[in-house]
């Protein structure tokens, strides 16, 4: 279990934390880095980094957009663990979870992963296609709990209060609640829905909850941080807006206004 | 099924074997878990229902036209002067392959599990344009994504899924893409019933798919021993996701004296040039970057067998040396197509020639008479004309 | 065979009936006449050897597929609410249609007889591609003759054929064109073995073609009594030449409980519209002037169906009142498709979706629900899908 | 049986007789009087005057060709037998064979047919498609022959001697012995074929013979008579001629000429 990220959920402020993705390496390894600089300088209390396989099953166009570039200059896992620790470097206290798929790490293969990680400073992994139910998921769990590190486990609108039970037993750092079923980046996530789902999670374990999936603006930041939760995540928004203005120089500046932009909404 | 049976695999969470090396399990989002759950014990309390096996045995005799017979192939039989050539015929089948003994057992799945919409990808458009013929046949609304560059090759299977009320979503690539994609479409709507073509993914899709398609194997057993009086030795197949091979030789799995040859597209030889690897929902051979961050491989003729991965239990199988795994090239199939147009006057699909093809220039030759070959022909050419006229058109003019 | 029944016709020189009123017969050149009295005499002897017998109903098995499933189209019967449909699943057959069965028996016989070229007409190419298949299976060349408006709207027919090794002759026109060029070519080749497509020209190929098709109605009695315990109170084909529906009445013809439709394309109704003449080998109904100079006849959208005359059986079951003919038009065959593809997932040929037509807009409806009307669905529909496509494409988008 | 063409065989010279095929009212009814006048005119014993359905299967592309142009300009039978009588009125020595199919006398019908053209002035009836298996056939030769008209029966390379036998007993006139098997105007004949067959039909019958299908040209012609056949028959030759120069004013002179080409050799 990361220390960090306990530390992170246990200071009062912001009341409710930013976690925000970022595709690692997008759109190049130093304008990635910049960003994410950015991002930390206007207060996100947890980063998510990409790491990126072709195969991802759970990303909506604009994310798999991100990983295509990525993929297409030849970046890989190494690469995003570099920057970890480039970003580690300039910042010790921001939480890092590494996120992506579980192809990737299997090759590396996941014991060396998670020594790497370690060393690099980043704080948890979350793997989109590694329930509990693959051997690869208990043995990447076994080696970032020995290690100190979290592995961040998933709660979907689908997921019924039986299979929650077994989901928050190995929960670790805090909850990635899935607010709606589909991709990234596509479907709105609905007030009253992540409130009482929130409120089914609430029941069962007092683990910190991030609620993501179809955070697009800081109003539907602000609407979550009312559910109860206790960060949001936000992932397509600030990937799109990369996307959007990736000609633009002042970008990591631009994009640290979007994200103070957020995080006024939650302090 | 005995401890030491290769058929009592896979476990209950998909694993084929035991330890590091088992293969299959579940590598799917969040989202998708409750409802493979849901669809495991839906197959396993089906299974056991008389009445549900009886339905689909109806309709695989008065739909699908069961059983396809096993057919001599007497003058390639000769023509090769080895050993007896058989071929299950398969792309006998309402549709045009084996894709229909899958879909009306997932379909029918389905509707005993109370599902109303149906989601499907498809490389060769064979698994779609079955899926939306049970569709239509059970009044599900259907989506089927496929590849635009399959799309182009097997226009005839998306008229045809069109015409039976099916929908198409596009995507660009092939079957991999389409594979993806359709996961994204299920995970957007977990209450759909997922109707997938291949014993690929996440369990309990491969254990189902081989069950449902194994119907082929038990065919070949009761009507070869009718024929021949004994088992053939030898059972060939191509092996794309490995559905039609894997239900040719469940039957025989525990038989080591039947040889299975699984034939893949040399472009996509996951089995014979591939490693382990977990994509698309299931550990298992595949050719993929090192640092498993990409799928690779090329293109194949054989659009159902353009796939750069392959079920679970063939390589399980492949590492219990229990079945052996080649490839064959572009122009093999091609030179198998006429050989089998020409001599036994069947037009087959592409894909099975691999299984021919392997039969043709490496197995049949060397063999005695009495020795049995049984090619699992999976599937009708009318979908390929416009590909095999494009590259040997002018060999039949 | 009693005095009275239906079955006993024709006499020794190809008449149905008796007197003037008789039809079929042999109107052919001298140069042909001894190769058909050679043909009868051949196939005479056949049907009385149980070792050809035996080799057909192998074939029939085992590379056709046969039988072909007797299925009951249980969504169309509860979408018209009366009478319970069957289809009579011709289509399932190799190469897609009910011609390989009669391409099979007259190529056996050809073998049988020490021929060693074979000679086809073809309207929809299905008897082209059919016949093609065998002579490859039977390693004898073939040549196809059909109308150049018939090869441009049935292609894939023909590619497969080329595959198979045949040669195409292309004239202009469509079946009956082809017919009297297939005539020419054999009048040129008197040596070479005719493979009649349909029940039509010169005795004895209206009863050899009936013969071979009557497997159809065999199976239907087996399979519907074993199913429903009872025959089928009705039975309904489409007509072009008339094989399908003669091979699926045949076995009925003796039995007036079973009521009898065969249905041409309105553009082509020799039965309904035309007078008896002799033309192409036959006495028969056809449409043509007067002074029986010219035949005439629109196109139907039915390949298979666009012929401007009929086999003499149905002129003869026509005038004894035996059998009723009626007619469809191209409007009520698409739609009678699309109802089929989308209720029953069964992508059918055109043609017979002439006799679909006549169960679904006339027949149907107003039966008690346990009146069994059986439909040879003697098609599959890939060669028709650009047709289809052209004409109601929109209405599947 | 038709005296008139009993007259003609008996008659010694020609040695050889010309018997010529004209597709009746081709190119029109008026030029195909002129053209068969000129025939007459130049020696050809007996015309055959050939009518037109849509469906011959005798026909190479020359003389369907010509049948089509006169299907296309609606001439029909009764339009023919009118050019009988034109000719008739003409000469009354010449031997007028109507030459067709079975679909336009079964329509006509029969028994008015026969009625029409012995009035007209025909001599016989010779029709492709009614070998004696007809009803049609026997119903046709039975009205010809009560009325002093003759049907011309053929024998084909493939008739063998049983069958000869039955086709000779009926045949009246004389008898169209062919050639090749196959459509008219393609395969030539072979003078040795024809030689044999020829010897085989003597043996058989006092019967006039007629030689047809394979005579292109009077060096062919020549070679035929000497057989031993009655009869030299030509007809895509001389319907080629006609396509070949129908624009020609002269046409039914240079017919003539051509005719005589033939009829020179046969004296
Ligand atoms: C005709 C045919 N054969 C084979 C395949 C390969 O699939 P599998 O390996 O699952 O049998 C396909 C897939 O589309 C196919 O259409
Ligand atoms: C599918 C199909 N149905 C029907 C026909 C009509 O033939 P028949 O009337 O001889 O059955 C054809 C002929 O080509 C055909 O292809």
């Amino acid at each position: 279990m990361s220390e960090r990220l306990d530390k992170i959920f246990k200071s009062p402020a912001p009341k409710t934390k930013l976690v925000s993705y970022f595709v690692g390496c997008y759109p190049t390894p130093e304008i990635s880095l910049e960003l994410i600089k950015e991002a930390i300088d206007n207060g996100v209390s947890i980063l998510e980094i990409g790491y990126c396989t072709s195969e991802a099953s759970a990303e909506g166009p604009i994310i798999k957009a991100a990983h295509d570039h990525v993929l297409n200059n030849g970046h890989n896992l190494k690469d995003i663990i570099k920057l970890v620790k480039d970003i580690r470097d300039y910042n010790q206290d921001v939480g890092i979870v590494l996120m992506g798929y579980i192809a990737n790490l299997y090759k590396y293969p996941i014991s060396k992963f998670v020594d790497d990680i370690k060393v690099a400073g980043a704080d948890a992994v979350l793997v989109v296609d590694a329930p509990h139910e693959l051997k690869e998921e208990n043995q990447l769990r076994e080696a970032l709990n020995s290690n100190g590190l979290s592995l961040i486990k998933l709660a979907a609108p689908t997921t019924d209060d039986n299979r929650l039970k077994d989901i928050v037993d190995i929960a670790s750092g805090f909850l990635y609640q899935v607010n709606v079923s589909g991709v990234t980046g596509v479907k709105s996530a609905n007030e009253i829905d992540v409130t009482n789902f929130v409120k089914r999670i609430r029941n069962l374990t007092d683990i910190p909850i991030c609620s993501g999936f179809g955070i697009k603006s800081p109003e539907d930041a602000k609407k979550m941080a009312n559910s109860g939760c206790n960060g949001v995540i936000v992932g397509s928004a600030f990937v799109k807006y990369i996307q959007d203005n990736i000609e633009n120089k002042d970008l990591p500046q631009s994009l640290g206004n979007l994200v103070k932009n957020f995080t006024e909404e939650l302090k | 099924m005995t401890k030491n049976s290769l058929k009592t695999g896979p476990d209950e969470l998909g694993y084929y074997g035991e330890g590091d090396a088992a293969m299959g399990g579940m590598a799917v989002g969040e989202t998708l878990m409750p409802a493979l759950h849901e669809l495991s014990k839906g197959f396993e309390e089906a299974i056991k229902d008389k009445e549900f096996l009886d339905e689909y045995t109806y309709y695989c005799k008065h739909y699908i036209g069961r059983p396809s017979p096993l057919y001599y192939a007497e003058n390639l039989t000769k023509k090769l002067g080895g050993a007896k050539i058989f071929f299950k015929q398969e792309h006998l089948n309402h549709t045009g392959s084996h894709k229909i003994n899958n879909s009306l057992f997932q379909v029918l799945l389905a509707k005993r599990m109370g599902k109303t919409h149906l989601i499907c990808e498809s490389g060769a458009g064979q698994h779609f344009s079955a899926t939306a013929a049970v569709a239509a046949k059970f009044n599900m609304p259907l989506i089927g994504v496929m590849g635009d560059i399959d799309i182009k090759r097997v226009n005839q299977n998306i008229i045809k899924a069109k015409h039976y009320g099916a929908k198409l979503e596009a995507v660009p690539g092939t079957l991999k893409e389409a594979i993806t994609s359709a996961i994204k479409i299920w995970s957007s709507n977990p209450e759909y019933a997922y109707i997938c073509g291949s014993a690929v993914s996440s369990a309990p899709f491969p254990k189902l798919v081989a069950f449902a398609q194994s119907i082929i194997g038990k065919e070949i057993r009761e009507q070869s021993m009718e024929q021949e009086g004994k088992i053939p030795d030898m059972i060939v197949g191509c092996v794309g996701g490995g559905s039609n091979f894997a239900g040719a030789i469940y039957e025989f799995l525990d038989e080591p004296n039947v040889k299975k040859i699984g034939v893949e597209a040399s472009e996509t030889a996951a089995l014979s040039n591939g490693t382990p690897g977990i994509m698309q929902g299931m550990k298992t051979y595949m050719l993929q970057t090192d640092d498993g961050a990409k799928s690779l491989g090329g293109m194949s003729l054989g659009a159902g067998i353009t796939y750069f991965s392959v079920g679970p239990m063939h390589s399980y199988l492949k590492d219990q040396k229990a079945v052996s795994y080649s490839s064959a090239t572009d122009q093999e199939m091609l030179d198998a197509y006429k050989m089998i147009a020409q001599t036994e006057g069947i037009c087959s699909a592409l894909e099975p020639m691999a299984g021919a093809a392997e039969i043709i220039f490496r197995q049949a030759k060397d063999k005695p008479k009495d020795y049995i070959i049984c090619l699992s022909l999976c599937g009708r050419g009318e979908k390929d004309l416009d590909t095999i006229q494009e590259h040997i058109g002018k060999d039949f003019e």
